[in-house]
């Protein structure tokens, strides 16, 4: 099966129809209908933070979301026009000082729980690539 | 998502269903809890989450923000109703650390009450 | 606004995530409310027809759909692997002949019917690319 | 979408509900055409499409080969309740000449009556 694609302006309203792709195509590729959400949650964590962080909410730039069954998983591979990468540990650790109460924060957290594995790097042409792999069976 | 608010026992529940999704939805949310300490209604507040299908970091952030809001004009919030699903993140977070959290709409009131004198 | 680019194999499961997707961006452009069914069901009579006729339901196969906002109109562009391009005219008119009881055909029809025009061409790279132009405020 | 099936004054009755988008679910209505001519309830049928939020030319495929399927046995199929969206598919594929269409269902149902002798 090709992989599935979607390409969307940096802007909060595409968060819904991408988390509905998302959870269809989790549940195409076997994920368990229980966990579609969870899915889901962890890939938009990765979306907001290249709508927000790596394309400063320009709708004029381009977040690409790649899905793809692989044997045993799911790879999701979310795109933005910056250039970052983790520069040692990235997210909250919750516990440790003022952050257990901050309003923000927690999305890294929340995604490498969720999911089975999550990183960040660069593409080929030296843009930000978060990867996440879903275990299915 | 769509917000209701009842009053029982001089307790104002919040009840939220639907997706917590970021946008325009959740400032209202936001809103609502500033709403609360407006009308003197925060000092015993119930956040039921029990229709809630899906939310996430911003969702949780709101329902923190939420919590300050309240603490800051000495008000109280407690949760209602997370699915399964849902107390995992405020477990992941360590929010469960902050929360009281509930299954029982009545426990949840209840628990406002200033213990009985013996 | 950044264009919405959706890839998906050519599978039946996939019309409804792009059908979601197309009245929500067709919601954003302002289409109005009581015109998005009918939007999207123009749409999906293009994307059908990629995956049947372009790419033989073939789940490697990959069916584009690009949706772009310009001053006036939403424009929507469906693109599979074929290399077809309308050889005079093309659809169904029914009441002439058996037409009229066929259980298949008219997907083009109702789309050029909805729509403010569909047509047929060749993408730069030879392979069949239907446009459909909607009028928007 | 979903199929429900009811009789009244020996009419059946069939309810379609929800998005009748190309798959599976289209194959079930084929089917469900295909049972009515099995179960010889097939004379007098009305489709209600009232609860029909999306529909497109594959939709109106198999409606089409189910009034040929009920005609081949000579069974009769009218539609109710269309939305005016809908109304309008059955317009551009004239498929409206095909088809007796009514927006009550008591109306339906009587159009199947013999005419009263005069
Ligand atoms: N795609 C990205 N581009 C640039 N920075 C990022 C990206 N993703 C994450 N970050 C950085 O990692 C930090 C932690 O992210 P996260 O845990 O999701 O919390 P939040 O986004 O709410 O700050 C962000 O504040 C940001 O500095
Ligand atoms: N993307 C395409 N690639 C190849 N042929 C196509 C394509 N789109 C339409 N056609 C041709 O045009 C005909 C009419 O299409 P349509 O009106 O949608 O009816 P149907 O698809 O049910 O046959 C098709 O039968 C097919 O021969």
């Amino acid at each position: 099966m090709t992989p599935v694609r979607i390409g969307v302006p940096s802007a909060e309203e595409f968060l819904e129809p991408v988390q509905i792709v998302v959870e269809k195509v989790g549940s195409i590729a076997g994920v368990e209908q229980d966990d579609l959400t969870s899915l889901s949650i962890a890939v938009l964590e990765l979306v907001k933070n290249g709508m927000e962080h790596g394309n400063d909410m320009d709708p004029d730039k381009e977040i690409t979301i790649c899905l793809e069954v692989l044997p045993g998983s799911l790879r999701v591979q979310v795109g933005d026009q910056g250039s970052w990468t983790p520069a040692g540990d990235v997210g909250f650790k919750p516990g440790e000082g003022d952050q257990l109460y901050s309003d923000r924060g927690r999305g890294i957290l929340i995604a490498r729980n969720l999911a089975r594995w999550v990183d960040f790097d660069l593409s080929p042409e030296g843009k930000t690539l978060a990867t996440l792999i879903w275990p299915i069976p | 998502m769509k917000i209701q608010e009842q009053v029982k026992d001089g307790v104002t529940i919040v009840r939220l269903t639907g997706k917590l999704i970021s946008g325009p939805e959740l400032m209202e949310l936001k809103t609502a809890f500033q709403n609360l300490v407006n009308q003197d209604r925060h000092k015993k507040v119930v956040l039921d989450l029990g229709g809630v299908t899906w939310m996430d970091s911003s969702g949780l952030g709101v329902i923190v923000s939420g919590h300050t809001t309240l603490r800051r004009a000495e008000g109280m919030m407690k949760i209602l109703n997370a699915t399964k699903k849902i107390h995992e993140l405020f477990i992941i977070t360590k929010l469960i650390t902050v929360f009281e959290t509930f299954a029982s709409e009545s426990e949840a009131i209840a628990s406002f009450k200033e213990p009985e004198k013996a």
